[in-house]
């Protein structure tokens, strides 16, 4: 109720619009006004601003019938959002009607990637910059924000570097990428001898990372292997239904993972190697560096992989799958790769966040977890290395900063509506990610042109485009 | 065999269920068939139904108990209430996440993360409104046993809500296979750029065919909530559940969507005696994996254009 | 099992002696109530150039599509190198497996992969035949590095071979209509078939391209001794380069031999003159 | 009353509290709180639970009474004239033992916190206590019921419920004795929490000699933002309704509770239901229905409040401040929060943290829910199981479980 009469008061026209109309001519006037590319932002800039109120503004309960969206709109601040929403109109339209024809698409295609990485000796530094302070930064932290930096950051710059792998370099959409995480911090507790079941023989948690990187790699395989086959937004609904199953299964079978109580008491990592002797303990520096070395590492073997023969497959196969099988590339292959690869990462990362915390429990995996590192992922841009880091980084950095300092209305529980609007207006907006990989922007910008597809969900291992390739007898 | 014990009461309660993933499957089902494409955010249209149909229900029947014929009445109007928000919020997903997306002829990735990305949004937003508790929708009717069927108890409930998905998919069925408006969803359906050559407005074939599916998830909000009550989470499990019905059946064909969302119901509930009620839903994922490998264009196979 | 008319055709398009590259036997395929190609059968000796003529939806994409194991026939079979010791049955066979054996193709109408340089998708095309893993890429072994310097060599090789050396940094999807064509043979050759599948090569290419594209074809065919199967509109191309015919009509082959005797036979005279293209598209 | 100097005081104190506040945010560095320019030394208690995902609400029930304490306590309307001001500090951890580090990290690096009340979670607990160990600062919870927890041999973690295995056992013996059970049926909603106590149950009314049936029905949506299935409990209703069970015990959270209990209702069963801690709730009534609640068992190692003064003056003080009634653990969060005052008050002016976990090893506080006395594990003394049913649609005390039992 409320919003429509909110946007009759700012914009007379489309309350006119709604009253019968007195003559023809009239009518057609404020149908044509309704089409009017300016007019129609502006109603959008409108609406924008009241859901920016509403997200923004004060929490609801269910005891009085919409009472948020009642307080919400009646606070002060819609006022502020409409300001800040109609103010982007403004320089909108302005920048619009002034630059119209610097503004053509064509012009994107090729001009732009270039401006925004220029030169690879550039590329190498700043990698090397960020990597300088990467080092030198963290012992200058209080500890609060170092267990940020190891337990909100460093771990999801692994995860999204891996899921970077799956969603970026093979097209691939995985909903269940934390089910990976899940698995490595369960290998984890059972090779240390935590589980209700007990291994052959007990390891130090840092030979446990080759083992989990197998067990991970493993089920993506047998996950992968057959629902690869598949069209690619089968594969987003299996996946998601694999998190939820490895979920309900951890939690389920209490004699073998200890069930819903987790498990407690993971030994920390430590080195007992040619008279060094090292133990990570609870100070939070030891682990940051860990991570900071896997991630690196992941860093060196993605790019190099992105270069090789290994990556040219992924990117023939998002662009059209035909081409790439009759290129003589076998796609399934390249697309488990891939799932397998990303996995590992997830193990992973999985490992070592049971080594550091010490407890994992089945609650920890939820469906929204894969969701975020999702989030992380296109927000950086999908497909590159760059992106994926400084989106993780950025993305997990601020809720953590405005739950110590709160601006303007933020409360933690409405991450998940931010995250939400991020996806949607990346996506209409900026597919391409804050930092875009060339070929991929390259890709996107081509398919709305109709050329390729830069994706792989066309369709199963045999066949793109055509809707009849894997069954003849479908379609004609 | 494990299921023989209690087989009617279960297979009771598997219709029961069975008919709400049905009402739930013909949304994605509908959307998959014009634009081969999961909606991902469907469980939300569903959860918005729920809300609408409590708001309404809340402000009408209150404290009170009704019963006779003002209780059909209140069935009638939380349907038409959780239809129309289910609608409104398809119509409105419709035009903000995915319209944008193919007017520039975006990578179908893309429509997935804007979907997954609207779903979020939505039902995060609905928990900041609407509080993070569950909702009771006041009832129009007392449930309870009704009567007794080979030894199964039949609720109201399920009486009320088999007659109401019933008359709905009957419905929709004739709609899509008699009316003009189906006649467009078919064409679509069939070669979408055919039909644009003939004159069909695909644009406004997307749109109503997201509206058809916004009002029977809707509906199926309304008629959900009426025994689980409305919560902002509600709609993630009976949508995954839905979509695999849908699975199951042959996506983008109807009358698949009911036979696969009848029979899902009913598998499940008979999985509770014999393998337990935690095992529940790993049972229908397991079932969702296995046709997908088995048989990808399930039992009923997939074309829209062909089915009705 | 099929009408007299055919088998008298079939009998000539496969009259080749026994050094036959690839033997089609009496292949059919359906889609739903639609026969798209019925009882097709033909040889092709090694070396030769042979060319497969018909209206449109005569069935030819779907037997390229069949010989590639994109389509899966409901009968028949279709072998590869029949009289070797390794012969593979395409029916299927997974079009990537195909291509590893020996046969590979371009398509009607050219797909590229659009957002690379000429240079990679070439470079796709030569390094499917080489053994390079995930891990080899990640560490930077000394075999994947030599394989690298390898398939490099070679897509020189080919950007010469097809004229295409100052374009080897542009994006495929920036290049003109003739060149795209190149560019998807050169990406075909560097998967070292032996027998090139092309469809419809000169299809919207002005006549100086064509001359060259004629050019092109008759070199791989003679440089690289790669047999040539060609499906192409332009009659003049077809005469030019093609020591066989096939004709096909309505998923059967009406005509098989020399370009003069299919010229002059009465049955290839009806299908062109007698009934009019339609409208629909071989797939 | 109010001396005069008190007054001067407080502005003083209020500068204090704001530089202390302004260093805290930016350096932790320089965030002492005991400032040596004040008259008295500042200290911090900490609350640590959830106060957003699906468990906040159970967290502000929690944090207004921590809140509440520390101002009487401030203003001196319970401990009389103390030799320190106290700070409040609220740290979110979603109950996610994945956050639960982080938040505590956040309070240890404050250096002013001497003691924090929580966390409120089991999972949480277990992935936060070791950091807290570590600094030696202690920790109260008033609601992580979790047996491991005590077993772990951290001297500063302490609690003022009972754990699981006191829970449990108590409500079989209800069951067994005063409902007359010859026959069980069990059901858990898959939590750490529930699996516990269901656990502690089974193995207590197997002693009884009763008949146990035992199922798994993963809780839902409606109490926590999980992704349960609500639909499960018409299926486990028809299954115990054939099982013929006079008794069902659940274990778990007031939301599956009402759905479950709406379940037994529409499949007509006519046995009782009982169910715990989690489920004593006003919401389980509202959501249920009264003619479906009516005659359900809840137990709670909680006393609802009497009609003492304290009791009703805290009642009225925390709906004075949090704007809503008492909940699930307010009244154990206040004990816990005051029990930490009365140690500081002993211990004097100069408190530290491990002064602190010394002395909560020895006090004796008589609080609301219960005289707070710890064992050395941590688990409190002596404690006392209650036993509530709905009646009218409200939900009434009858009494301790060991009377009622013993009467029966």
């Amino acid at each position: 109720m409320t919003t429509i009469s909110g946007e009759a008061v700012n914009h007379p026209e489309r309350m006119a619009s709604r009253s019968p109309a007195p003559g023809e001519g009239r009518y057609r006037a404020l149908v044509r006004l309704s089409r009017n590319d300016d007019v129609r932002r502006f109603v959008i800039s409108v609406v924008g601003g009241l859901v920016l109120a509403l997200i923004t503004g004060p929490e609801g309960n269910g005891v009085q019938m919409l009472s948020g969206i009642n307080g919400a709109l009646l606070h002060p601040h819609v006022f502020i959002c409409l300001a800040v929403t109609v103010g982007v109109w403004v320089l909108i339209t302005v920048r619009h009607h002034f630059a119209r024809q610097v503004e053509h698409v064509s012009g994107r295609v090729m001009a732009l990637p270039k401006a925004v990485l220029p030169d690879r000796r550039v590329r190498a530094g700043l990698w090397l910059a960020l990597f300088a302070f990467a080092i030198i930064y963290p012992p200058t932290l209080n500890s609060f924000w170092q267990n940020v930096l190891v337990e909100q950051i460093g771990i999801y710059v692994l995860l999204a570097i891996g899921l970077n792998v799956v969603v970026g370099y093979a097209g691939l959409l995985d909903l269940g990428y934390i089910a990976f995480f899940a698995i490595g911090a369960y290998s984890d507790a059972y090779w240390t001898g935590m589980l209700p079941v007990h291994p052959p023989l007990h390891l130090n948690p840092f030979w446990v990372f080759p083992l989990a990187i197998l067990t991970a790699m493993l089920a993506g395989v047998l996950l992968g292997g057959p629902t690869l086959r598949l069209r690619g937004d089968y594969l987003a609904i299996v996946t998601l239904g694999f998190g939820e199953i490895i979920q309900i299964v951890a939690n389920n079978l209490q004699g073998v993972t200890g069930g819903a109580q987790g498990v407690i008491n993971i030994p920390h990592f430590s080195v007992h190697v040619a008279g060094i002797k090292y133990h990570w303990g609870l100070s939070n520096l030891p682990y940051y560096y860990l991570i900071l070395g896997f991630i690196v590492l992941a860093l060196l073997a993605y790019f190099s992989l992105e270069h090789s023969k290994v990556g040219r497959a992924w990117t023939a196969i998002r662009e059209d799958e035909v081409a790439a099988e009759a290129a003589g590339i076998n796609t399934l292959k390249y697309k488990v790769m891939a799932f397998a690869i990303g996995a590992s990462t997830s193990g992973v990362a999985g490992v070592i966040v049971a080594s550091q915390i010490g407890f994992v429990e089945p609650g920890d995996f939820t469906v929204q977890l894969s969701i975020l590192i999702l989030v992380l992922v296109i927000f950086g841009g999908m497909g590159s290395l760059a992106g994926a880091v400084v989106g993780a980084a950025v993305l997990q950095w601020l809720p953590q900063f405005l739950r110590v300092h709160p601006l303007f209305g933020y409360n933690q529980l409405d991450l998940y509506i931010y995250f939400g609007a991020i996806l949607i207006l990346m996506m209409i907006f900026r597919p391409e990610g804050l930092i875009p990989s060339r070929r991929r922007r390259r890709e996107i910008v081509l398919a709305e042109h109709g050329v390729g597809s830069a994706d792989a969900m066309e369709s199963g291992h045999s066949g793109g485009g055509l809707a009849a390739v894997a069954n003849p007898e479908a379609d004609l | 065999m494990c299921f023989t014990t209690n087989f009617w009461p279960f297979l009771v309660q598997g219709l029961a269920d069975g008919f709400l993933y049905a009402l739930i499957a013909l949304g994605y089902t509908l959307v998959y068939g014009v634009l081969q494409l999961i909606n991902f955010a469907h469980s939300e249209v569903f959860m918005s139904g729920g809300f609408a149909s409590y708001f309404v229900l809340e402000a009408l029947i209150g404290t009170s108990q009704p019963h006779g014929m003002a209780s059909v009445g209140y069935v009638a109007i939380g349907i038409g209430a959780g239809a129309f928000g289910g609608a409104l919020v398809a119509f409105l997903l419709e035009r903000v996440a995915y319209r944008p997306l193919r007017r520039r002829n975006a990578p179908r990735l893309a429509f997935l993360i804007s979907a997954i990305g609207g779903s979020y949004f939505i039902y995060n937003l609905a928990g900041k409104e609407f509080g993070r508790n569950a909702l009771e929708i006041p009832a129009p009717f007392l449930n309870g046993p009704a009567f007794t069927l080979f030894g199964a108890t039949i609720q109201t409930d399920y009486v009320v809500v088999a007659i109401c998905a019933i008359a709905m998919l009957i419905i929709v069925d004739r709609v899509v296979a008699m009316t003009r408006l189906g006649k467009g969803i078919r064409a679509v359906a069939q070669d979408a750029e055919t039909a644009s050559l003939m004159g069909v407005n695909i644009n406004r074939v997307i749109s109503q065919t997201f509206v058809i599916g916004g009002l029977l998830g809707g509906a199926a909000g309304f008629l959900f909530g009426l025994n689980f009550g409305v919560a902002y989470t509600m709609g993630f499990t009976p949508a995954l559940k839905a979509f695999t019905a849908a699975v199951l059946g042959g996506i983008g064909n109807i009358r698949g969507a009911v036979l696969g969302g009848l029979l899902l119901g009913v598998i499940e509930n008979l999985s509770v005696t014999c393998i337990g009620a935690n095992w529940r839903d790993v049972v229908a994922f397991g079932i969702l994996v296995a046709v997908l490998l088995v048989r990808p264009t399930g039992i009923l196979g997939e074309r829209l254009g062909r089915s009705a | 099992m099929s009408a007299p008319a055919s088998m008298a055709a079939a009998a000539a398009a496969s009259g080749a002696d026994g050094d036959a590259l690839v033997e089609v036997r009496h292949v059919t395929l359906r889609f739903g109530g639609v026969t798209s190609l019925s009882d097709v059968s033909f040889s092709q000796r090694r070396g030769e150039i042979l060319a497969v003529i018909g209206p449109n939806g005569a069935g030819k994409t779907s037997l390229f599509n069949c010989l590639t194991g994109v389509y899966t026939p409901q009968v028949g079979e279709v072998l590869f190198r029949p009289a070797s010791g390794t012969a593979l049955s395409v029916v299927g066979t997974k079009p990537y497996k195909v291509n590893r054996a020996g046969i590979a193709r371009t398509f009607q109408t050219s797909r590229l992969f659009n957002a690379l340089t000429t240079f990679e998708n070439i470079k796709i095309g030569v390094e499917s035949r080489f053994s390079v893993g995930p891990l080899g890429s990640m560490l930077h072994l000394p075999h994947t590095r030599r394989a690298e310097r390898e398939s490099d060599a070679k897509v020189v090789e080919l950007l010469e071979f097809v004229g295409l050396t100052e374009r080897a940094n542009t994006i495929a999807s920036s290049l003109p209509y003739g060149d795209r064509r190149r560019l998807e043979i050169a990406r075909a050759l560097g998967t070292r078939p032996e027998l090139l599948l092309l469809d419809e090569p000169a299809a919207g290419t002005n006549p100086a391209e064509k001359a060259s594209l004629v050019e092109l074809i008759r070199k791989v065919n003679t440089v690289y001794g790669v047999s040539v199967l060609l499906i192409e509109h332009d009659m003049g191309l077809v005469m030019s380069l093609a020591e066989r015919l096939i004709v096909l009509n309505f998923g059967q082959i009406i005509a098989a031999g020399t370009p003069r005797e299919v010229q002059q036979n009465p049955a290839v005279i009806e299908a062109y003159l007698g009934a009019p293209e339609s409208d629909e598209d071989g797939r | 009353m109010r001396p005069a100097t008190k007054r001067l005081g407080l502005p003083a104190a209020a500068a204090v509290l704001a530089l202390a506040t302004f260093g805290g945010a930016a350096t932790a560095a320089t965030a002492h709180g005991v400032s040596a320019h004040a008259a008295k030394p500042t200290y911090t208690i900490a609350y640590e639970g959830p106060l957003s995902g699906g468990n906040a609400q159970l967290g502000l029930n929690m944090e207004y009474s921590v809140k509440l304490a520390i101002d009487q306590a401030n203003a001196g309307k319970t401990f009389g004239a103390l030799p320190f001001k106290l700070r409040f500090q609220a740290a979110d951890d979603q109950g996610s033992s994945t956050q639960s580090p982080t938040t505590a990290q956040s309070l240890i690096d404050n250096k002013s916190v001497v003691a924090v009340v929580g966390p409120a979670f089991s999972g949480a607990t277990k992935a936060a206590e070791p950091l807290y160990h570590a600094a030696h600062l202690a920790t109260v919870s008033p609601s992580a019921t979790a047996p491991a927890l005590a077993t772990q041999h951290w001297n500063n973690f302490f609690r003022v419920v009972a754990d699981d295995n006191a829970q449990g056992p108590a409500d079989a013996e209800f069951a067994a004795k005063v409902l007359k059970a010859k026959s069980v049926y069990t059901v858990d909603d898959a939590s750490a929490y529930a699996v516990g106590l269901v656990g502690a149950f089974d193995t207590k009314a197997k002693q009884l000699h009763m008949k146990v049936i035992h199922q798994e029905a993963p809780g839902t949506t409606q109490c926590q933002a999980g992704t349960g299935n609500v639909q499960q409990y018409g299926a486990l209703s028809t299954q115990i309704v054939s099982s013929k069970a006079p008794v069902v015990f659940y274990a778990g959270y007031y939301c599956d509770l009402a759905l479950f209990a709406k379940g037994l209702y529409a499949a007509g069963f006519h046995g009782k239901i009982m169910s715990d801690d989690g489920s004593l709730d006003p919401h389980y009534v509202s959501q249920a229905g009264a003619s479906v609640a009516d005659g359900s068992y809840l137990s709670c190692p909680c006393t609802n409040l009497g009609n003492t003064p304290q009791d009703k003056a805290f009642a009225t003080g925390f709906k004075k401040m949090a704007g809503f009634p008492i909940g699930t653990y307010s009244a154990e969060s206040y004990d816990a929060t005051n029990t930490i005052i009365a140690t500081m008050k002993k211990i004097g002016a100069k408190v530290t943290r491990p002064a602190l976990v010394a002395g909560l090893h020895k006090i004796i506080y008589n609080g609301l829910t219960k005289t707070v006395h710890f064992q050395k594990d941590g688990n409190i003394a002596g404690s006392t199981e209650y036993i509530y049913e709905v009646k009218g649609g409200k939900i009434v005390e009858l009494g301790m479980a060991s009377q009622l039992i013993a009467k029966a």
